[in-house]
């Protein structure tokens, strides 16, 4: 495996992908009001790049504002889960329940309690991208081997200590895979927030311009979306290097 | 001092919304002490819930709906204040080629409807009034995003919706403008009216005089609009950065021609409404939908906050 | 053995672990008397309860009946005074060595309050520990860069750090060549001479409890429990030279018949 | 922490939530269309028990049918990400900027090219759904230690048999956790779905119920489908318990 | 050394661990050579590179230069021929002990094809195994069951069971007590007499050398490389006895004087 091949691929992949599409498009001649071809999309891009823009940056931060809240209240939870066989038993399966519920119901809820806007979208973003957080953490202390707990509990720690000091730390490589879960509901639930109620944000202009019959710039409003999505996850592919270095030493691991 | 107001649209800013745009572009509603700003919305639907708890006090929303949301919360006495499109939008939408010409020729043929259709709501009553053997139709809920898409693709026959919405989808499609057949249902049997602006009841008896006010501005920006469509368009075109001027303007026109200046409103004004016609609307929509809380005329529309109707002239 | 205050005292435990392949008795009625700051070792044969026995002295596991006593307090849940090196050596993969070594001052009082403040000062002192072992430019790897007996020689050092009252090593050289080994006994013997803790340290090489130890129990196969104690009669301080001494070779070979009988149940 | 109690919590836990609920809906006069209490909701269950039950079973097994899928690709794909750096780094930021598109957005799509009903509720279930799966497959491989990789490789084994033999057992703790997560999601892509093109499911009868204003009913219908959810979770954790008791040892563990 | 066919070959391997905290010369132009057949032991100081060496031989790590022949074939990768017993026992948690010890043979071929169909008779030949390490009864437990010796005991099984041509064991018995090590001293050397493999057995115990193997190589400190080899010319077969002979107790001195003088650098 060639080095340059390996930091060129996620750059070649998409290209893949792109000219793979432009091709279906153009081959089975898909409809534009059903797919439109990346040409199309990148001239849409290039035509309303301003508005796309300022869209893009106001779901940008209602996004990370929700999922700021998920990370930090998922991992409470999925540690406080992970604390009481009764509350994990209990919370659980409501917890389920709960995230098996389309959040799009739970929207107009929460638009008519906050009026429409940024809040809706930060609490939607956060609601939908918290569970698989605290599924991971919860499984990481868990799955706590008792030989590395014992090792605090020799020295009479507190259970909070030892969740904080061998549960957290073990389960990183899982928390961060359940961070980029999260990112991506995170995006998604800001944006549909942002389609049944907002003045602004990707979800907003791709709302508008399907009922202004304008599929490539519906296209290139996702296409940010997946832009964002990507950098967001180059940020924490970053962080993860730093943090979970330990973890990642198989030498067929795919992520070092 | 200004008073500030949220407005509630029932979709995004488009054509057919300019009359508000104007009415603040021009100071109407300055002129009435008011501070309006305007909110795009999720669909009639949510949107009178939206209204209906106070989230917004005023709101452009489906009358119909309005019926039927008041029926199913009868203590929530939500009203229409203002009627704007006296003809609704509802329509049947067929192409050339599926040879449909008139509602019977629908026997026997794929009827695409949304199920949350403001226009398939109606279809009931569209049946009864034309006489269609209503099991000769095969209806398949397809939703908004690939209504007309799977009638250009000939996957159905004819479809549910608002006749300007369905026509520009259809011309997206590649269909000519000739080969679009579009049927209101207002023109064969049905007297439903459309949207209307709707108040929140604590917020209009709190504030006769705002909403009074608020209901003289808008006039006034449908009676300039009416005149001076091509001016009226800028008003939307500012606040919609991406939108094509050229077709906003198309649908503003084909709204006003549709809509707004209908014969009776010719004939009676702007904004009112036949109490007679909208009592057999609730009975047409009863049709459709089976009551629990029937509501009268009188609960649904109320004239009281309407200006003169001089001022209401075209 | 009657009990006296300051002991660690082990009275009549019983230990079973049940599991779905069926219960094992690991511990049968077994009874242990350590008074404060003596040296004990336990030998006995492989799989007969002793790394059991830690894990009960520290209240790691509860036992089925019986009780613990260490210097007066009833041991109800994981005591706060001891250090411990299991068997394993149990470091944390994602702290590099010398982070494994100062755990046990961010949890143990009074260190942890002070960790913050006097940090540089608490690592000095890991790294001089580190040393001390021959692990002197180790302690910014990780722990799986080091070797099996240079890993166990840092669980030693984890164990040692907070200078605990009652330090519990279950065989703490197994995967150390011969020198090495010696070497930390006398280490091992400094300190323990130097603080005066109590030791308990469980061991599979008789030569290593008898120069260590002032008693040495054994313990039978399982289910284990002690079947002689041999005190070292040895004079203090003990130096490696002794181990030569026909003395000291008498009560290894009386340790290895005694097991040896033991073995066969 | 008796053992009684535990038994009942998930019970008390679900009922505690509803009676705060109805409370809630009482004391600040919630309104209907906003958010019906549960009295109102448990009502229109016994009204409409039927047509509940029957839209219930569509949904149930649209999703389960994308749901399997998601489970195979998810699990493959993870192995193959796991498998090679350069797919690896191509191949994670591409899913990561499909992912963060609501997939709202690609069931038309899908409708299209496969006409309404079943197929394409069933692939956006699949779709939806396979993104934590693969995510915690992939981590679980990479962060596999060598030393148990090297036990499998010191009999010449090939790198299938290590992924096989070692990576997936020993990430099966994260694996059932993200299929926790996954069906979950794949109840509310075939739901999504079927709100835009479905005769028939749970989304169809909301929508229906939706703009007739029965909000009751719209929430049956959510009620629903957690209680779907909640019954694929209890299948899970029997599952679960079953393969993955290894892992669950610790004292702490809430899980076991 | 000359290099002959049939041989494991190590030619001036040289092996460095790169890493964050800079890199580690483990091994250091080491050349060694055991005939097939032959029974060698290395020994050396903690840390010398020991383990290395065999992960070297066993194709698991690459060294930076030298080359490896085994039997005629040139190491470019895990061979699999071997049968490896680390030095920690590496047990699969979520096999019982049985299957644990069933692994390789649902990897080797010919095993592996024939793994389904004769699944029971594996099995038995598993069970046998295991007895002979006196676990008899534990089959069906799981690994973290097992007490630290008793799982060393599994590893060795899991080594032996697909009866590899080479046996390469790292401190197998380093958990053990004298009884049970000498038990399974004899375990090996009879399965060894019987089949004829090579071994190459890291050990810290110089007794356990000089008891098993045809020749001792003694590794020097980091970086390792051979400093000595030692041929053990006691008469096989060898009883538990001859450990109590002079020749026998000369070699462990010498040996013993060897390692003393090169742990010091
Ligand atoms: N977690 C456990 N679950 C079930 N059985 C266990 C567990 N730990 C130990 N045992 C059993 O208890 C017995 C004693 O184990 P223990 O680890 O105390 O032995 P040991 O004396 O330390 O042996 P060794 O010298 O081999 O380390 C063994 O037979 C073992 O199978
Ligand atoms: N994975 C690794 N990464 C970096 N350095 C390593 C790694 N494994 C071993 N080393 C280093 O290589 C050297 C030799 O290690 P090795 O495990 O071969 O020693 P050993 O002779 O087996 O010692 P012991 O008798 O203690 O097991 C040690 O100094 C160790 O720090
Ligand atoms: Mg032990
Ligand atoms: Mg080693």
């Amino acid at each position: 495996m060639s080095s340059t091949l390996e930091k060129l691929s996620p750059w070649l992949f998409t290209l893949g992908i792109f000219v793979l599409w432009e091709l279906v498009c153009r081959i089975f001649k898909v409809d534009t009001f059903v797919l439109p071809a990346p040409s199309q999309i990148f001239q849409a891009v290039g035509q309303y790049w301003l508005p796309l823009a300022k869209n893009a940056f106001v779901t940008l931060w209602t996004t990370l504002a929700g999922f700021a809240l998920a990370v930090a209240f998922g991992i409470v939870l999925g540690i406080i889960v992970g604390w009481s066989r009764t509350i994990y038993r209990g919370l659980y399966p409501v917890m389920i329940g709960f995230n098996s519920i389309p959040k799009v119901a739970v929207v107009p809820i929460l638009i008519i309690w906050f009026g429409i806007g940024i809040v809706p979208a930060v609490l939607t973003a956060f609601l939908i991208s918290f569970f698989p957080i605290v599924v991971n953490v919860a499984t990481g202390l868990a799955s706590m081997e008792p030989e590395l707990e014992d090792v605090l509990r020799a020295l009479g720690a507190k259970k909070l200590d030892i969740m904080l000091k061998v549960g957290i730390p073990r389960t990183q490589p899982y928390l961060f895979g359940s961070l980029k879960v999260a990112i991506t509901l995170a995006f998604v639930g800001a944006v549909m927030s942002e389609t049944i109620g907002a003045n602004s944000g990707l979800g907003h202009l791709m709302v508008q311009a399907g009922s202004n019959f304008q599929m490539p710039l519906v296209f290139a409003c996702l296409l940010g979306l997946a832009v964002e999505g990507i950098v967001m996850y180059a940020v924490f592919a970053y962080v993860e290097a730093y943090f979970t270095g330990w973890a990642f030493r198989s030498s067929m691991s795919a992520a070092a | 001092a200004q008073t500030d107001v949220k407005f509630a649209l029932d979709w995004k800013f488009e054509g057919p919304s300019a009359p508000y745009f104007v009415a603040i572009d021009k100071g109407y509603y300055k002129a009435e002490g008011l501070n309006v700003t305007v909110d795009s919305g999720p669909g009639s639907v949510a949107g009178i819930a939206r209204v209906a708890a106070g989230t917004y006090p005023i709101g452009f929303f489906d009358i119909n709906s309005l019926v039927k949301f008041r029926d199913q919360n009868p203590d929530k006495r939500v009203q229409a204040v203002l009627m704007m499109y006296d003809k609704p939008a509802f329509a049947i939408g067929t192409t050339a080629k599926t040879g449909i010409a008139k509602p019977k020729d629908l026997e026997g043929r794929v009827l695409g409807a949304p199920a949350a259709d403001g226009a398939f709501a109606q279809w009931k009553a569209f049946v009864k009034e034309n006489g269609i053997d209503e099991s000769k139709v095969k209806i398949e809920n397809v939703g908004f995003p690939v209504r007309e898409p799977m009638l250009a693709e000939g996957k159905v026959d004819a479809i549910t919706g608002f006749s300007f919405s369905m026509y520009y989808n259809l011309l997206q499609k590649g269909i000519k403008p000739d080969d679009i057949k579009i049927m209101l249902m207002a023109d064969y049997g049905l007297v439903l009216y459309g949207n209307a602006i709707i108040v929140n009841p604590d917020y209009a008896k709190a504030n006769p005089k705002i909403v009074a006010g608020f209901v003289r501005a808008t006039i006034k920006g449908v009676l300039d609009t009416i005149k001076d469509p091509d001016t009226a368009i800028k008003s939307v075109m500012a606040r919609n950065e991406t939108a094509d001027p050229k077709i906003e303007l198309d649908r503003l026109k084909m709204s006003l021609r549709d809509n707004f200046v209908t014969p009776w409103v010719k004939a009676n004004g702007f904004g009112g409404v036949d109490m007679a016609r909208l009592a057999k609307s609730i009975d047409q929509i009863g049709l459709t939908y089976e009551f629990k809380n029937r509501p009268t005329a009188e609960d649904i529309f109320t004239s009281q906050y309407l200006p003169p109707a001089a001022e209401r002239r075209l | 053995m009657a009990s006296m205050t300051g002991s660690v005292d082990i009275n009549h435990v019983t230990l079973t672990y049940r599991s779905a392949g069926g219960g094992v008795l690991a511990l049968r009625d077994t009874s242990l008397n350590v008074p404060r700051g003596e040296f004990a070792a336990v030998v006995g044969p492989s799989g007969c309860g002793k790394s059991s026995l830690m894990k009960i002295v520290t209240g790691l596991v509860p036992p089925d009946s019986g009780d613990i006593v260490i210097f007066g307090d009833r041991v109800r849940g994981p005591v706060k005074i001891a250090g411990m090196a299991f068997q394993n050596p149990n470091l944390l993969p994602w702290r590099k060595v010398i982070d494994n070594v100062l755990l046990p001052l961010e949890i143990v009082e009074p260190h942890r309050r002070k960790f913050r403040r006097e940090r540089q000062h608490y690592r000095d002192e890991a790294e001089a520990l580190l040393k001390t072992v021959g692990l002197d430019g180790f302690s910014q790897r990780f722990p799986w860069e080091l070797s099996g007996g240079m890993q166990q020689r840092v669980s030693l050092c984890r164990a040692l750090i907070h200078q605990p009252a009652l330090l519990m090593l279950d065989e703490p050289f197994a995967a150390l060549d011969a020198f090495t080994r010696e070497e930390l006994w006398c280490v091992l013997r400094d300190l323990w001479q130097k603080l005066g803790f109590t030791v308990i340290l469980v061991t599979h090489d008789l030569r290593e409890a008898a120069f260590l130890a002032d008693n040495i129990h054994v313990m039978s196969a399982r289910p284990g429990h002690i079947v002689m104690t041999k005190t070292v009669d040895l004079p203090r301080p003990r130096d490696l030279d002794i181990c030569f001494e026909p003395h000291f070779t008498a009560i290894v070979h009386e340790l290895r018949a005694k097991i040896a009988e033991v073995r066969k149940p």
